[in-house]
């Protein structure tokens, strides 16, 4: 059953430049998948388009069998396609209630109090002070936010551009653990990641992105031994491993 | 030539650089590499003059520059390129080459009107060069061509141009290879050495490490905010701690 | 006769237009700067050029009875001054704050032609003011053709010196920073430095104009210096092509032409007693003129082109 | 000088403020400064004019024609206020559909829907001299006596009543924005349009609601204005100044800030009609916008709404 397909996708600010160059995969129902590669390689763009940020030039998307290509991102995000973004991704101006808040009108009324309350379970750092502004949080008090804040409407699909970034090892820990446990419950996951060990650890399988075109897809027992990966990013990483 | 002594650059509590020192020699081709997040833009924009430290020296031809603002140091003789280059592109690649040359008396409009002499004669010597300039990157086929018709690749090499077009001493390059197709990096290479035999120092930062590989004959390991490994690109990338932070992405 | 004489009289004020228009090219056109006050700079030529050149009169400060030309300078360095100040006030804040600010000039200068009576002659103005070629004003035809001589000539002028200077380095870098400033920035450039140039140059070339157009017309008085005024500017540049001085000035001529023309259907078609009404009905065709170009073809009838520096001759010359 | 200014000066200021709020909100949530607003007050006026016309006589006939209490109007114009409102709401809406949501979509550079609003703005204030002519209209022909309210100042009934709508209006408004879910999304849109669309906010529809209530204040300042003053097409044209300056002078976003600003540009017309003359009124704000420019840019409130 797939959850959600992309084919021969292109995306990209300015049309005449595409960042990602016709792409295509699928992403099983209850998959956790990362995308993976060099800086620059598109793989934020990529994930950019699918959830309605970026531009997408040309191809397919497909959310549960529907074609989703083009849809506003306030749709997709009603119809249970969970995005995070890397940066600016909460309201600073806002208090933290309100940002569950609004991010809980997408499910009935009846159970959007309960839905904060199971948030702020999950993530106790945002229960310590409800009210304050979200601007006052640390950057990882900031992705527990984030992430309460995507999860809170219990969305299917959830995809994450780089949540590590500019973590402290132990707050990157944290998050995985967390995303581990959204996964267990059922939870398709996209995952754009540098940190390559961790991603490697809670996904199954990799999706390599090099120069915005796709070099490797496939199970990530096989990137498991540093050297294959060292290659991948370190050393001559890109038509070996494409083909 | 280029020497930052270490360097701390704070934004709000958190350390991006922590202590860092590099220095370029006299024509020299430095790499400088590291994971994701480990500061190198950072770095760069320390040496650039963009950001300024929290605290530590920046020295340019051993004069304190630390004070001095991008400008200033470029006055002085430092340009740098951008990751992702900002061609004008609805001017023409010889226009975006000219108007990278310092010191034109022709871009006040006083002078533009009045000083006519020395401005045409100006316009004349920067044409000249900059053609020159564009021979030498291969792109002198589209001189006349709106800059937006150019690929992703010639795009880092019209970068290169108008960076030679400011005459600079040293010369600072944020990943001249990211996006570029293997034809085109060649060539980008190829130029890169050209520029560093003509004396010009250089500074590159890259993820290709093939390119390094080819250029530099040592590199600076950065990984969060400091220094953690030097010498010539081989050994370096053999290092178990190197390829543990690429690994990591933000290690301790 | 009558009618050449009056075409003639039409292509004048056509011409004096074009000036306005070509001020406000160097303005929007050529670097972004969106000024809401045109109007304001245009009457501050206009009365400053009244000062230097009417006699001295018992009513009025001022009245120096200098030679024409005079006047029409003083009243460029007069518009490029006020230019500056309003200018270094707000081009380094966001682009829509200089638009309220100039709007706000516009609104404050009306006051002051209204209120400032010992030097404005309030409400209605300054009349009877040297005309040039006054020594042929009995032969209205004559004159006209002179004037209208005159005033292309002026138009020629200024539009070769905005060529050139769209064509020396100066326009390059002015390019360059409309583009993208933090680039222009990067390679050395100062966008601020450069805008404020180009916004004095462009207040000044409107001041002139008002100067042209204040000795064609023989007065002044505020109701010609109305919000009104910066609307028809505004709506020939983007009709004619907005980056193009040849755009600005046919643009001029058209918009000036439908204008006029409206406004004499209109006196054919309404009873007198409803025509003052009637002409509201030419600001509406301007305005939704105005906003269909700015829908359907922003660029203009002739829009910009690509311009090169002209020392620069063909690549083996070289 | 008279206490009397006070009052004078906080009346003016209350329409300014209300005025200054729909522009506001208009210029955080939408991103462009918005020349038409002034334009919305005189629509607004006018067309509660004509609703109250239509109504004056159907009222009459019922019997319930007759000023209510104090007041100079009766309870027509109530009526007809919220039927102008609603009026003015489909103009904005009208509009934005046609003109400023086409030049969004486009993704056209701020200052060129700027400039559409300013070619809008001279389309309707001629509109309306077309149809209305530019000769003054009056909601009513009552004659009020100003009474005196303490302090040696005097006010009519209805400068009293305007200014008490002013304040319900905009508490009830900084409660809709503070506490509710809509007023929630606006303040998310104008932080960041594009995350709010992530958060599954439907930004178009924040958009219209932002509008809803810009429109709606706009009619009730411009018949506030119409009711004490008068209705002219140039009314609204005449107000834009102010109303910048005030929205500028608040902060920008800022709903209280825009109501203060308002006041102080009110108090500081009302204060330069006593001292230095009326013909000098209208340059107040321009003064107040330079001040402001010079001064503190961001305005008394920052950037929030």
């Amino acid at each position: 059953m797939t959850a959600l397909a992309v084919k021969g996708f292109q995306a990209g600010y300015d049309p005449d430049l595409p960042i990602v160059k016709g792409v295509s995969f699928a992403v099983k129902k209850g998959e956790a998948v990362t995308v993976l590669g060099p800086n620059g390689a598109g793989k934020s763009t990529l994930i950019k388009a699918i959830a309605g940020q970026v531009a997408c030039l040309g191809g397919q998307v497909t959310l549960g069998g529907d074609d989703i290509t083009g849809v506003p991102s306030y749709a997709l995000a009603k119809r249970g396609l969970g995005f995070v973004p890397q940066t600016e991704n909460i309201f600073a101006q806002l208090t933290i209630r309100e940002n569950l808040q609004i991010a809980s009108e997408l499910v009935e009324k009846r159970r959007r109090a309960g839905q904060i309350d199971k948030m702020f379970d999950m993530f106790p750092d945002l229960k310590l002070r409800p009210n304050d502004l979200a601007g006052t949080l640390s950057g990882g008090q900031r992705q527990m936010l984030a992430a309460a804040r995507a999860l809170l409407t219990d969305p299917p699909v959830l995809m994450l551009d780089e949540p590590s970034a500019g973590l402290s090892p132990k707050l990157v820990g944290q998050v995985f653990e967390t995303l581990a446990r959204v996964h267990a419950a059922g939870v398709t996951l996209i995952l754009v990641e540098q940190n390559v060990r961790a991603a490697l650890g809670l996904a199954s399988r990799a999706l390599v992105l090099v120069d915005g075109e796709l070099a490797h897809d496939g199970p990530t027992d096989a990137l498991q031994d540093s050297t294959t990966l060292g290659r991948l990013f370190l050393g001559n990483r890109t038509r070996e491993v494409a083909r | 030539m280029l020497a930052a002594e270490s360097l701390v650059k704070a934004f709000g509590g958190l350390q991006v650089i922590q202590g860092m020192s590099l220095r370029l020699g006299r024509g020299e081709l430095l790499g400088l590499i590291g994971p994701n997040g480990a500061g190198k833009t950072t770095m760069f924009n320390l040496l650039a003059g963009t950001l300024r430290p929290s605290s530590g020296v920046v020295r340019l031809d051993g004069a304190d520059v630390t004070p001095l603002s991008q400008q200033g140091r470029f006055g002085r003789g430092l340009s740098r390129s951008f990751q992702i280059p900002k061609p004008f592109s609805r001017m023409t690649v010889l226009e975006n080459v000219m108007t990278s040359a310092q010191g034109q008396v022709g871009e006040n409009v006083l002078s533009a009107l009045f000083q006519l002499g020395s401005v045409a004669a100006q316009e004349r010597a920067n044409g000249t060069r900059a053609r020159e300039l564009l021979d030498f990157v291969s792109l002198s086929h589209l001189e006349d061509q709106p800059a937006s018709v150019l690929s992703g690749g010639q795009r880092k090499l019209l970068e290169l141009a108008r960076v030679l077009m400011t005459q600079p001493k040293v010369i600072l390059l944020d990943e001249p290879a990211a996006g570029v197709n293997p034809t085109l990096l060649d060539l980008i290479i190829d130029r890169i050495a050209e520029i560093n035999k003509l004396g010009i120092a250089v500074l590159l930062i890259e993820h290709n490490m093939d390119m390094i590989a080819r250029l530099c004959p040592r590199v600076v390991v950065m990984a969060a905010g400091q220094l953690l490994a030097e010498g010539a690109p081989e050994e370096v990338t053999q290092r178990a701690d190197v390829i543990e932070v690429y690994l990591e992405g933000m290690p301790t | 006769m009558e009618y050449l004489a009056y075409g003639a009289f039409f292509l004048t004020l056509a011409m004096t237009y074009s000036i306005i228009c070509l001020g406000l090219n160097v303005q929007w056109g050529q670097t972004g700067l969106f000024n809401v006050g045109v109007a304001a700079f245009v009457g501050i030529g206009a009365y400053t050029s009244v000062l230097l050149t009417t006699p001295e009169t018992a009513d009025r400060v001022g009245g120096f009875d200098l030679p024409i030309a005079v006047g029409w300078i003083g009243a460029a360095l007069m518009s490029g001054l006020i230019s500056f100040f309003v200018g270094a006030l707000t081009i380094r804040m966001r682009s829509d704050y200089l638009a309220i600010t100039t709007f706000g000039i516009a609104i404050a200068l009306q006051l002051c032609f209204q209120n400032l009576e010992p030097l404005t002659g309030g409400v209605f103005g300054v009349g009877f003011i040297p005309r040039a070629f006054s020594g042929i004003q009995d032969d209205a035809l004559l004159f006209n053709y002179a004037n209208l001589g005159l005033a292309t000539l002026l138009v020629v002028a200024i539009y070769v010196v905005l060529e050139h200077l769209a064509r020396s380095p100066w326009g390059r870098v002015l390019r360059a920073v409309r583009e993208d400033e933090t680039a222009a920035q990067s390679l050395g450039k100062n966008p601020t430095s450069l805008r404020l140039q180009a916004f004095v140059l462009g207040g000044a070339i409107m001041g002139l104009a008002g100067a042209v157009q204040a000795h064609f017309i023989g007065f002044v008085a505020p109701a010609n210096y109305l919000p009104m005024m910066t609307f028809q500017v505004w709506a020939m540049l983007i009709v004619g092509g907005s980056g193009n001085n040849k755009g600005a000035i046919f643009g001029a001529v058209l918009v000036w032409a439908i204008w006029a023309l409206s406004g004499s259907l209109i006196s054919e078609l309404f009873p007198p007693d409803q025509q003052a009404r009637a002409a509201s009905l030419q600001i509406v065709i301007i305005g939704v003129m105005l906003c269909l170009i700015l829908l359907w073809r922003p660029q203009g009838v002739l829009p910009e082109r690509q311009s090169i520096s002209k020392h620069l001759g063909q690549r083996n010359e070289t | 000088m008279s206490p009397q200014v006070l009052i004078d000066g906080l009346i003016a200021g209350a329409t300014i403020g209300l005025g200054a709020i729909g522009l506001t909100l208009t210029y955080s949530i939408l991103r462009f400064a918005n020349f038409t607003h002034g334009d919305f007050l005189a629509w607004g006026a006018y067309l509660t004019l004509t609703v109250s016309g239509f109504l004056g006589g159907l009222l009459a006939g019922l019997g319930i024609g007759e000023p209510i209490g104090p007041f100079s109007f009766g309870w027509g114009l109530p009526l007809s206020l919220l039927a102008g409102a609603g009026l003015t709401i489909v103009l904005t809406l009208i509009l934005d559909k046609i003109l400023f949501g086409q030049l969004r979509r486009r993704g056209a550079d701020t200052i060129i829907i700027v400039m559409a609003s300013f070619g809008a703005s001279m389309a309707l204030r001629s509109v309306l001299e077309f149809i209305y002519t530019a000769n003054p209209q009056y909601l009513t022909r009552e004659l009020q006596i100003a009474q005196p309210v303490g302090f040696g100042m005097r006010a009519t009934p209805d400068q009293l009543l305007t200014i008490a709508v002013t304040a319900l209006l905009v508490l009830a408004l900084h409660l809709v924005v503070t506490r509710s879910s809509t007023g929630r999304s606006m303040r998310a849109v104008s932080e960041n349009p594009s995350l709010a669309g992530v958060y599954g906010i439907d930004v178009q529809r924040v958009i219209r609601v932002t509008w809803v209530i810009g429109a709606g204040l706009a009619c009730v300042a411009g018949v506030m204005s119409g009711l004490l003053v008068q209705i002219r097409p140039y009314m609204g044209f005449d107000l834009l100044l102010p109303l910048f300056a005030a929205a500028i002078l608040g902060g920008v976003g800022s709903i209280p800030g825009a109501l203060l600003g308002g006041l102080i540009i009110g108090l500081a017309e009302a204060f330069t009609v006593q001292i230095v003359g009326a013909e000098w009124r209208a340059g107040v704000a321009f003064v107040v916008l330079v001040l402001v420019l010079i001064i503190r840019p961001t305005g008394l409130f920052g950037r929030t709404v």
